[in-house]
C-alpha cells in the first residue's frame, strides 16, 4: 500500500487516492513513425527490477498526472515530480545515485 | 525409479517408510547440455519433459534460481479450464487441460486434477452477451462449455446468492470438465518424471548471463559457473525482463502483482469452481476444506511478490456478496505473485533475436492451467527451432503488426 | 416550472453523530491558472480571496475552495449562480479560462456533533488529526470521491450526485449509535 | 480431572458467574474466562479431534497459538466456525460445539485413520489413488474431499455488521505488555503520536504471570500506573481487544478490533479493521512457548507449560491434581512453583539438561518438588487424556526408567520471538544460539517509502528473553529423547491440527523435498490454522538434523500475513447490501421504480432495462415500447450518457486529435456525430459532439464511457500537450437527459411549449437552447433510433420534475418510457454501432464501415498510426453487414459464421460473427449486424452461423439498414 506525495497539491496520498499509469516519458510516435518505433512506444517496457520511472494520477484528489521515481524491488520512493518534463529532474537523479550507487541512469 | 502405488505403500509402511528414495535427483551441473531450460516451474519442467518424452531429448538441465516449483507454480489458485474465446488460446489450453486429465497416470504422481466443473457468472446482459460468443466460439474450437441458466447454478452451488439486489446471476458459463489440481504436485511429479528420464534439475543456481557467439546461444554464466549449450530456453515468468535482458532483447511484458487467499478450512460447501468476473473475484474449496479466493492484478510494476492490500478488500467484498455465508469464515493467509503480463495479455512462447534462444512466458494470471500444453509446444519448439500449430500465433512479433491474441474482448470494454 | 431539488431532498440521519444532506448550494467549477484578474474575478463573486493550495475561503454562505493548480469551486447561494456566471464572464472575458455551473452535478452533506470527525475516519483515508483549519481537502469516502472541509463545529462534504443515496448509506452506517471510536 | 480452583484467578470476576454450552451440555463459568478456561473448569479436557487421523484433542495453550481448541461458535446467523477457545471470552449464553468428528466427540468413525497412519504418512495421496483413472474422480476423490476440513460451513448470512477506520500515528506499537507500554510511553514523552494496540482485553502481557517486580514495583502496581498515564496522555491512544495482524508497504497496519464479540447482538459492529498508517511500526509482540517432540505429546492433557500457569493463576483453574513439567530451559519451573502454590501436585520436573541450578530450579528444588534432570518423556499414557508418563535418559533412546501418574504435562522446549510482523515486509532473520531462536536482524529491516527502517522489534520478540535479569540460555532439544527409534518418532507430534509428526518431516527430507518450503508443503507442517506457530521452528530443526545442515541454512518459511485469522467480513467492512458498491441513480431513478421498471447494471449506473406492465414479460414489455416509440412517443432517460465541456483557444485542435473526424469545422449550434480510438487504433467510444460557442464543444460519451474519456482527456492534456490551451470538465451530472422519441415527439414539445423546435428552426443535428414549459434546456436534435428526436438536458435538480411533465403531457400523444433494450432493438433496426457490442476492443472504425467518420485530411489524430499497420490495414479483415435468417428466426447471440475446413489445431475455420441480432417488432422477424470477412464485397451471400447445438441457421448478407433506410422518419 504505496503512499506518494502529490507534487500539485502537496497531499501524501495513499494508493487508493491514486491511478497507476505505468512507464512515465515514453516518446509518442504517431503517423510517419517505422514500425519498430511505433512498437517500442507501444509495447517495449523497461518493466526494471529497481530503480522506476512512472506515472500516477491523483485521481481521488486534484486529478492531476505526477510522475515518480521509484524502486519495484523495494518499493523505496526517490521522488515525485509533475508530468510536464521529458526527462526526471537532476535534484531526483542525484537522490537515487546517492541511495543506488550502483544504478545505471536513467538513460 | 521405483512406481508409486498402493502396494509400494503397503511395503513401506511396514518399515515406517524408510526405503523411499529421492523423488527427483540434485546433481552438480555438467559442463554442457544439448538443451538448457532456466526456470524449474511448471512450465519449465513440463517443457523439460515433452523434449524428453516427444523428441528423446534428455541430455537437459532445468535451471532453477530458488526451489523449484517455488514461483508462480506455488502460488496460484489451481484453476484449470480452457473456455477461452481467442483459436489460438483455446487450443492451448485446451491442450493443457486434456493432458491434465491423464497426467497422474502418465507420471505416476497423483496431481489431484479435480474437473469438478468451472463457472463463470454472467451478471450483466452484456456479460451474457459475452459468455454467449464464447460458448459459440468454444463449440467450434472443440472446447466442451454450456451456457446454464440462474437455476442451474444454484443447483451446482447451494451457497451462491443468485439474487443478490445488485448483480442477479443471469446464468453462468459452464465447463463441466475444468477444475482444479495440486499445484505443488505438478511441479514434482514433472520434476520426478524429468530426473527419472536421467535429466538435471540443478537447484539454487541463478542465471547471471546469456552467453552467445556470432548470434547464436552458447551458454548461461550461474552462480555455480558457466554452463554451456546447443539450445536455451527462457521459462521464468516474472522474471523474463530480466532474462531478456541478458540475452539482448526487450519483451512487450509487465511484470505486476497477483495476489490471493485462502481461508481457514470447512467442511465441503461447494463443489466447483465459480468465477464472477463483473465483481471481479473467483473461488473453490480446496481438498482440505479452505476456500482459496483470487480477484484482480495491481495496476503496478512490482518484483515484491506483496501485492496492494486493497484489492483483497475489493475481492472479499464482492465474494461475500456472492457467497454470503463466507462472511465468518476467516482468511488464513494472503501472498502474492510476481505475474508477467503482455501487451494482448495472451502469452509468448516464441524464437527470439538471439539464435537457438527461445522464450516462454507472458502466463500472466493463466498460467498453472497451461502448463502441460505450454510445455508440449514449448518442447517441440525448442526440439525442432521452428513453432508448431499450438505456438505459432503467439511468437513475440505479433505485437509490430497489431496481431493480437486479445482475450480481454470477453469482457469487453464499454456498454 | 418546479423548484429545484436536491439528490436526498433533505434526507437526515441521527446517529451518534448527526447527518443532513443539505441544497441545493450553488456550485461553479473555475478553471483558469496565472490569470490577472482571477482575484478580481473570485471576490466579485464569493466575496473571498483566492484560496491558497488546499484551502477553502469562507464568507458567510459564499466560499471558494481550491481544487487543483488550475481549478477551483465556488460555493454560493443557488438562485445566484446565473448572475455569476455572468460576472465570471464579465471579469474573466478574453481570458483562457472555462467556468460552469455544476450546482446540480453535486449533493451535499453535513456532519455535525462532536464526534463528526469519527464518521469520517470510518470512511476516508484522511489524516483528520493533521486536518487544518480552513483545509480542504479531497478524496474518496470508501468508494467514491468526496471534498471534506470543516466548518461551524462539523464537516461539510461535497460528492457527486448519483451517489448521494450511496454516501447517505455510508454516513448512516458509520454514525450508528454505539459504534463510537 | 481439571477444575475451577476456591482461590485466585486474576481476571475472572466470581461475582459474575456466566453459563455456557459445549455440544449441547451445560457449563458454568465466570465473566472474565476464555472459552478455554471455561472448557477446563469443567473438566473438558477433549475438545476437538485432528485433520487426518481424527486423535482426541486437547487445549495446549492460552492464546492465538492454540491449533486444537477450535469450536464451531454461536448457531445460524452468527455460526463461526474454527473459533478459537482460547482468545473468546466467555459471555453468558455463549453456545459452541466440538469439530471433525462424527458421530460424536467422544466417539468419532474417522479414528480409523488414527489406526492406518502408517499407511498414511506424509504425502501418500500423491503416491496412490492413481490407478484405475475413473476411480479418483468417482471414489477417491469424493471421500477425500468429504473428509476435508474443520469446521462447520455457515449456511445463512452473517447476521452482523462490520466497520473499518483509518488512523495514523508516528509511532504505532503492537502488542501492550511491558516492552510496548514502555515503548509507547518514550515516545509520547518526546511529543509523537502514538498508538498502542493490545489483542488481550487487559494489558501486561505475560508479565503479570510471569514477573513479580518491573523496575523494582510490584507488577500489578506498575501496571496499573502505567496504563493511567497513558490513558491521561492525549497523544496516546490505546486499544484492546485489538490484534494488528499484518504490517504491509509504506508503514500500513492493519488490525483487527473485535468489538462485539463478547457481546453479540448488541448493534455495535462486530468487528473493526483499522487501516492504520505508522511513521514506525514497533513489534513488541511478545515470544510463543514451544512444545517438545516426545511420543504422545499430542494426548489431552499435554500443555504448554506457560498455559499451564496461565490457567492457574488468570483463571485459577488448575489442569490436574497432578502435573508433570518436561523443559529444557528454566522458564518452566515458574509453572511448577505456581502449580504448587495454588496447592497441586507435581510429582516431578524432568529436565532435559544435566544441570539446572538456576535461581527458578533452586526455587523449585526449595519448594519440594523433585527436579529430575538429563531426563526425558519416553512416552505419555493415556489416550483421551493423560494418565502418566514414562521417564527415560534424554541422551538415551527412550528406554524406560519409571513411570510418574499424572493428569497434565507441562512443557517448554524454550520460546519463539513473535518475529511475524517483522517479517511481512521482508525483515530478515537471525539465528541466535543461546535461546535457540529466530531473532531479528537489526541490520536488515523492512524498508518504509524513504528507505528507512520500519519496523522495530523490542522485548521478547526482539529476542530478549531475560525475564530475571541473566541471559536466560536455551540448550536445543528437538527430539525426546535424543535417540528415539522411528517407533517414538511415528508418535512425536510437530503439528496437531494438520498430524504432522516428527516421522513425517524425516520423510519429507529422504525424498528429496529438502528445501523448507517443499517440506512444509509435502507434509503440510505449519499449514494448520495456527500457521506454524508451535510447529514451524521444531520441524525446520528436525528437517535440518535429518539433512546434517545448520538450523540457519535451511531458513524459514515466508511469514504471510495475518498473525492471526481475520474474520473475512471485517475485511469486506461495511460494502454490503445496499452500499456494496455505489450504486449511480440518474435524477429520474425513483421515477423509474414507480414505474416498476427492470433494471440492468450499466457499469455503477442502474438503467431501465424495460418497463414492464402487469401479465408482460420482459420480452414482451420490449416489444410494446419499440412499436410505441416507432407509432406514437417514447420517452427514455438518457441521463448517463456522458456529457464533457471542452473550452480553449486550442480545444479544435484537440478535439481533432482525440476524434477521428474533424471538430474544429463544425459550426456553432451544429451537432456532429465523433469516434475515438486508442492509440492501438481500436474503437474506444463514440458519441455527438455539439459546439456550443467559438471555442467551447460538448463531447457526449457512452454511458460507461463519461469518467474513462474525461481521464482521458487529461491525460493527453497533462502529459502529452501540456502547452495546449484547453480546459475541460465534466458535467454528466449536472443534467439530466430525457430521449424524447417518435413520430409525436415534436408535439410533445410543442404541447410543454415555450421556444421554437420546428424543423425549420431546429434541423436535425441542430441543438438549441431555450425553455420548456419553463424548464431551462438545451435540445439537441439527434438520433438514435431514426425517429424524429430530441434530446432534452435539464438542470439534474430539476429532471424527475420534467420527467413527470413530459409523461403527463405525453398522455395523450400516447407517451411510454422506453428502456435499454427497446434503445438497443431501434438503434440495430438503424444499422447503428453500439460501442461494447459491435466493438470488443478489437475493432476498428473500419471494419464498421465508419469511414466516412474518418479524416482522411488529418496528419494525425490518436489511433491512426496504429491502424496503419499491416495486421489492421489488412483487406482481409471481418467488416460490419447486415444478415437476414432465411426463415425469418433470430440468430443465436454469439453465433459464428462457419467456413470450411479445419485450421492446424483441428479447429473449425470460421470467417464471421454476429454482433448485434434481434427479433424486430417493427419487421416482425429477426435481424442481425456482424462482422464478416470481405463482407461488404458479399452482398446477397448466404452464410451459415453455428448453433450451440451442433446446427447452423443460414443468413443472407445484406446492408445493415434495416428500418426506413431513406431517413425519412427523423428528418421530417
Amino acid at each position: 500500500m504505496l503512499i506518494l506525495e502529490c507534487p500539485y497539491c502537496g497531499v501524501k496520498a495513499e494508493e487508493t487516492e491514486l491511478s497507476p499509469g505505468y512507464e512515465a516519458h515514453l516518446k509518442r510516435f504517431g503517423p510517419g513513425s517505422s514500425p519498430e518505433e511505433f512498437e517500442a512506444y507501444m509495447f517495449a517496457r523497461k518493466n526494471p527490477k529497481g530503480v522506476h520511472f512512472e506515472r500516477w494520477r491523483h485521481t481521488y484528489g486534484c486529478g492531476k498526472w505526477f510522475l515518480a521515481a521509484r524502486c519495484t524491488a523495494t518499493l523505496e520512493v526517490f521522488g515525485t515530480y509533475p508530468a510536464q518534463v521529458s526527462e526526471p529532474p537532476a535534484d531526483i537523479i542525484a537522490k537515487i545515485q546517492a541511495r543506488r550507487p550502483d544504478w545505471k541512469g536513467y538513460k | 525409479m521405483k512406481r508409486y502405488s498402493v502396494f509400494a505403500i503397503a511395503r513401506e509402511a511396514v518399515r515406517y517408510h524408510l526405503g523411499w528414495e529421492r523423488a527427483w535427483a540434485s546433481p552438480e551441473p555438467k559442463a554442457s547440455y544439448d538443451a538448457i531450460i532456466v526456470g524449474a516451474g511448471g512450465h519449465g519442467l513440463a517443457t523439460a519433459y515433452y523434449l524428453g518424452k516427444n523428441f528423446g531429448i534428455t541430455n537437459v538441465a532445468v535451471i532453477e534460481k530458488g526451489w523449484l516449483g517455488g514461483g508462480n507454480t506455488g502460488r496460484n489458485t489451481t484453476i484449470i479450464r480452457s473456455n477461452y474465446l481467442q483459436d489460438p488460446s483455446a487450443a492451448i489450453y485446451e491442450k493443457a487441460r486434456a493432458l491434465y486429465e491423464t497426467l497422474s497416470q502418465e507420471l505416476n504422481y497423483n496431481i489431484m486434477f479435480s474437473p469438478r466443473g468451472l463457472l463463470m457468472l454472467a451478471q450483466s446482459h452484456h456479460e451474457v452477451r459475452g459468455y454467449l460468443r464464447t460458448v459459440h466460439a468454444n463449440a467450434l474450437q472443440g472446447v466442451q462449455t454450456e451456457w446454464i441458466s440462474p437455476q442451474r447454478v444454484k443447483e451446482l452451488v447451494p451457497i451462491i446468492n443468485i439474487d443478490g439486489p445488485r448483480y442477479p446471476v443471469l446464468g453462468a458459463l459452464y465447463q463441466a470438465r475444468g477444475g482444479t489440481a495440486r499445484h505443488d504436485a505438478v511441479a514434482w511429479g514433472y520434476a520426478r518424471a524429468c530426473s527419472g528420464m536421467g535429466m538435471h534439475i540443478i537447484q539454487n543456481c541463478e542465471v547471471k548471463g546469456v552467453r552467445s557467439e556470432n548470434g547464436q546461444v552458447t551458454g548461461v554464466e550461474t552462480t555455480k559457473g558457466f554452463i554451456g549449450c546447443k539450445k536455451l530456453g527462457i521459462v521464468v515468468a516474472g522474471h523474463s525482463g530480466q532474462l531478456a535482458e541478458m540475452a539482448g532483447f526487450r519483451l512487450p511484458i509487465e511484470a505486476v502483482a497477483l495476489q490471493a487467499l485462502v481461508s481457514e478450512p470447512i467442511k465441503p460447501c461447494m463443489d466447483v469452481v465459480v468465477m464472477a468476473n463483473t465483481v471481479h473475484g473467483y473461488m473453490s474449496q480446496s481438498d482440505k476444506g479452505e476456500m482459496v479466493i483470487g480477484g484482480g492484478t495491481d495496476g503496478f510494476n512490482n518484483y515484491t511478490q506483496r501485492g496492494s492490500f486493497h484489492h483483497i478488500e475489493e475481492t472479499l467484498r464482492a465474494l461475500v456478496e456472492t457467497f454470503p455465508i463466507i462472511s465468518r469464515l476467516k482468511m488464513l493467509r494472503q501472498w502474492g505473485g510476481i505475474v508477467d503480463m503482455t501487451g494482448d495479455r495472451s502469452p509468448i512462447i516464441s524464437k527470439t533475436p538471439l539464435g537457438n534462444c527461445f522464450i516462454n512466458c507472458g502466463w500472466g494470471t493463466g498460467g498453472f492451467k497451461a502448463i502441460p500444453g505450454s510445455g508440449w509446444a514449448m518442447a517441440e519448439l525448442m526440439a525442432k527451432g521452428e513453432p508448431g500449430p499450438l505456438a505459432a500465433e503467439f511468437n513475440m512479433w505479433r505485437f509490430k503488426e497489431g496481431q493480437f491474441i486479445d482475450e480481454s474482448v470477453a469482457a469487453g470494454v464499454a456498454h | 416550472m418546479s423548484d429545484p431539488v436536491s439528490a436526498l431532498n433533505g434526507a437526515s440521519f441521527q446517529g451518534f453523530a448527526t447527518i443532513r444532506e443539505i441544497g441545493p448550494l450553488g456550485m461553479i467549477t473555475l478553471r483558469a491558472k496565472g490569470l490577472k484578474s482571477l482575484d478580481k474575478a473570485i471576490k466579485a463573486v464569493t466575496g473571498t480571496r483566492v484560496p491558497a493550495p488546499r484551502r477553502i475561503e469562507i464568507k458567510g454562505d459564499h466560499a471558494c475552495g481550491w481544487m487543483s493548480p488550475d481549478e477551483y469551486l465556488l460555493i454560493l447561494p443557488y438562485a445566484e449562480v446565473g448572475e455569476a456566471m455572468g460576472k465570471l464572464a464579465k471579469a474573466l472575458a478574453g481570458e483562457h479560462h472555462l467556468a460552469v455551473d455544476v450546482s446540480d452535478a453535486r449533493a451535499v452533506f453535513r456532519i455535525e456533533g462532536d464526534k463528526a470527525d469519527q464518521v469520517l475516519r470510518k470512511l476516508m483515508p484522511v489524516d483528520f488529526d493533521r486536518l487544518e483549519p480552513g483545509e480542504l481537502r479531497r478524496s474518496r469516502a470508501a468508494q467514491v470521491a468526496a471534498a471534506i472541509w470543516q466548518q461551524d463545529q462539523g464537516f461539510t462534504l461535497v460528492c457527486f450526485r448519483s451517489v448521494a443515496s450511496y454516501v447517505m448509506g455510508l454516513l448512516t452506517h458509520s454514525a450508528q449509535p454505539g459504534s463510537e471510536l | 480431572m481439571s477444575t475451577r480452583l476456591a482461590r485466585g484467578g486474576r481476571l475472572i470476576d466470581r461475582t459474575a458467574p456466566v453459563e455456557f454450552t459445549f455440544n449441547g451440555k451445560r457449563f458454568r463459568g465466570f465473566r472474565g474466562d476464555t472459552l478455554a478456561a471455561g472448557l477446563l473448569a469443567n473438566d473438558q479436557m477433549l475438545v476437538g479431534r485432528s485433520f487426518k487421523y481424527h486423535r482426541p484433542r486437547g487445549i495446549v495453550a492460552s492464546g492465538p497459538e492454540e491449533p486444537n481448541a477450535l469450536v464451531n461458535l454461536g448457531t445460524g446467523a452468527r455460526l463461526e466456525p474454527n473459533q478459537r477457545t482460547t482468545t473468546t471470552e466467555l459471555f453468558d449464553g455463549l453456545e459452541c460445539s466440538s469439530q471433525n468428528h462424527w458421530p460424536s466427540l467422544e466417539f468419532d468413525v474417522g479414528v480409523v485413520n488414527n489406526y492406518a497412519a502408517r499407511f498414511l504418512p506424509a504425502g501418500f495421496y500423491y503416491k496412490t489413488f492413481i490407478h484405475p483413472r475413473p476411480f479418483w474422480k468417482h471414489v477417491f476423490e469424493p471421500i477425500i474431499r468429504r473428509s476435508a476440513g474443520l469446521g462447520k460451513a455457515p449456511t445463512q448470512p452473517d447476521a452482523d455488521r462490520y466497520e473499518q477506520a483509518y488512523a495514523f500515528c508516528d509511532v504505532l506499537v503492537v502488542g501492550a505488555g511491558v516492552a510496548g507500554m514502555k515503548v509507547a510511553k518514550a515516545a509520547a514523552d518526546k511529543g509523537q503520536r502514538v498508538i498502542l494496540l493490545e489483542q488481550a482485553p487487559v494489558l501486561g502481557g505475560r508479565a503479570p504471570v510471569d514477573q513479580t517486580e518491573v523496575d523494582g514495583q510490584p507488577v500489578e502496581a506498575w501496571l496499573s500506573a502505567m496504563e493511567a498515564d497513558l490513558l491521561a496522555r492525549d497523544n496516546v491512544t490505546l486499544r484492546t481487544r485489538t490484534c494488528g495482524f499484518g504490517v504491509y508497504d509504506h508503514g500500513y497496519v492493519l488490525a483487527d478490533e473485535r468489538v462485539a464479540d463478547h457481546t453479540p447482538g448488541d448493534g455495535r459492529p462486530k468487528h473493526r479493521l483499522w487501516r492504520i498508517r505508522a511513521g514506525k511500526i514497533v513489534s513488541a509482540t511478545g515470544a510463543i512457548e514451544r512444545p517438545l517432540s516426545f511420543a504422545g505429546n499430542d494426548i489431552p492433557g499435554v500443555m504448554l507449560a506457560s498455559a499451564v500457569r496461565d490457567y492457574v493463576v488468570n483463571y485459577a483453574v488448575s489442569p490436574g491434581d497432578r502435573t508433570v513439567i518436561v523443559t529444557n530451559n528454566d522458564s518452566a519451573y515458574q509453572t511448577a512453583l505456581a502449580l504448587k502454590a495454588a496447592g497441586l501436585d507435581v510429582p516431578a520436573i524432568l529436565d532435559a539438561r544435566e544441570v539446572a541450578d538456576g535461581a527458578l530450579p533452586q526455587a523449585a528444588r526449595a519448594a519440594g518438588i523433585r527436579v529430575l534432570t538429563g531426563k526425558a518423556i519416553a512416552k505419555v499414557k493415556g489416550g483421551k487424556r493423560v494418565t502418566g508418563v514414562a521417564v527415560c535418559a534424554q541422551a538415551g533412546e527412550g528406554t524406560v526408567q519409571e513411570e510418574i501418574a499424572c493428569e497434565a504435562v507441562a512443557m517448554s522446549g524454550g520460546w519463539s520471538p513473535v518475529v511475524h510482523l517483522w517479517s511481512h515486509c521482508g525483515g530478515k532473520l537471525l539465528w541466535d544460539e543461546t535461546i535457540s531462536a529466530f531473532v531479528p536482524d537489526p541490520k536488515r529491516p523492512p524498508l518504509n517509502h524513504d528507505g528507512s527502517a520500519m519496523v522495530e522489534c523490542v522485548g521478547a520478540a526482539a529476542g530478549d528473553l531475560d525475564l530475571s535479569g541473566k541471559p536466560a540460555a536455551i540448550p536445543p532439544v528437538w527430539v525426546m529423547p535424543q535417540g528415539a527409534p522411528v517407533q517414538l518418532r511415528n508418535k512425536m507430534w510437530l503439528d496437531y491440527q494438520n498430524d504432522v509428526k516428527v516421522s513425517d518431516v524425516q520423510l519429507a527430507s529422504r525424498e528429496g523435498y529438502v528445501s523448507v518450503e517443499h517440506t512444509k508443503r509435502y507434509t503440510t507442517l505449519g499449514m494448520a490454522t495456527d500457521q506454524g506457530k508451535l510447529s514451524n521452528i521444531n520441524g525446520l530443526a528436525v528437517l535440518a538434523e535429518s539433512l546434517g545442515e545448520e538450523i540457519p541454512q535451511v531458513g524459514t518459511t515466508t511469514f504471510r500475513p495475518p498473525y492471526t485469522p481475520v474474520t473475512i467480513g471485517a475485511l469486506a467492512g461495511e460494502a454490503r447490501g445496499e452500499i456494496f458498491q455505489p450504486l449511480r441513480r440518474t435524477p429520474m431513478h425513483e421515477a423509474h421504480e414507480k414505474a416498476g421498471a427492470y433494471f440492468e447494471p450499466v457499469g455503477l449506473w442502474r438503467r431501465p432495462y424495460c418497463f414492464p406492465r402487469a401479465g408482460e414479460t420482459h420480452e414482451q414489455a420490449v416489444h410494446r415500447e419499440v412499436l410505441n416509440t416507432r407509432q406514437n412517443l417514447g420517452l427514455l432517460d438518457a441521463s448517463t450518457l456522458g456529457k464533457i465541456i471542452v473550452k480553449g483557444p486550442d480545444a479544435g485542435k484537440f478535439l481533432d486529435m482525440l476524434y477521428t473526424g474533424v471538430m474544429s469545422t463544425l459550426p456553432v449550434g451544429k451537432c456532429r456525430y465523433g469516434l475515438m480510438c486508442n492509440e492501438q487504433g481500436f474503437l474506444i467510444d463514440d458519441g455527438v459532439v455539439a459546439r456550443i460557442d467559438e471555442d467551447t464543444w460538448l463531447c457526449h460519451t457512452t454511458s460507461g464511457g463519461a469518467d474513462r474519456i474525461h481521464a482521458w482527456m487529461e491525460d493527453w492534456l497533462q502529459c502529452e500537450w501540456w502547452d495546449w490551451q484547453v480546459y475541460t470538465a465534466n458535467v454528466t451530472e449536472q443534467y439530466a437527459q430525457v430521449a424524447v422519441v417518435g413520430p409525436n415527439a415534436r408535439k410533445l414539445l410543442q404541447v410543454l411549449g415555450g421556444m421554437d423546435v420546428s424543423k425549420e428552426a431546429l434541423p436535425f443535428m441542430h441543438w438549441a437552447d431555450g425553455s420548456l414549459a419553463g424548464f431551462p434546456v438545451r435540445v439537441y436534435r439527434i438520433s438514435f433510433s431514426g425517429e424524429l428526436s430530441y434530446e432534452i438536458a435539464v438542470p439534474a435538480s430539476h429532471g424527475a420534475a420534467f420527467w413527470e411533465a413530459c409523461m403527463e403531457a405525453g398522455k395523450a400523444l400516447g407517451a411510454m418510457p422506453y428502456g435499454t433494450e427497446a434503445l438497443h432493438i431501434m438503434r440495430a433496426e438503424k444499422g447503428f454501432i453500439m460501442i461494447g457490442d459491435e466493438t470488443d476492443g478489437t475493432v476498428i472504425p473500419q471494419d464498421l464501415g465508419l469511414d466516412w467518420a474518418i479524416s482522411k485530411k488529418k496528419a494525425d489524430y490518436l489511433g491512426k498510426r496504429g491502424q496503419e499497420r499491416t495486421y489492421l490495414a489488412s483487406p482481409d479483415r471481418w467488416k460490419l453487414v447486415g444478415f437476414e435468417t432465411l426463415d425469418g428466426s433470430v440468430i443465436p447471440d454469439g453465433a459464428y459464421i462457419v467456413a470450411d475446413g479445419v485450421n492446424a489445431n483441428g479447429q473449425r475455420n470460421t470467417q464471421g460473427r454476429v454482433t448485434s441480432t434481434y427479433y424486430s417488432p417493427t419487421l416482425k422477424r429477426g435481424i442481425a449486424m456482424g462482422l464478416l470477412k470481405h463482407g461488404p464485397q458479399r452482398m446477397g451471400e448466404v452464410v451459415e452461423f453455428n448453433t450451440v447445438a451442433g446446427g447452423t441457421v443460414k443468413a443472407r448478407v445484406r446492408d445493415t439498414v434495416f428500418y426506413d433506410r431513406d431517413g425519412e422518419k427523423q428528418n421530417v
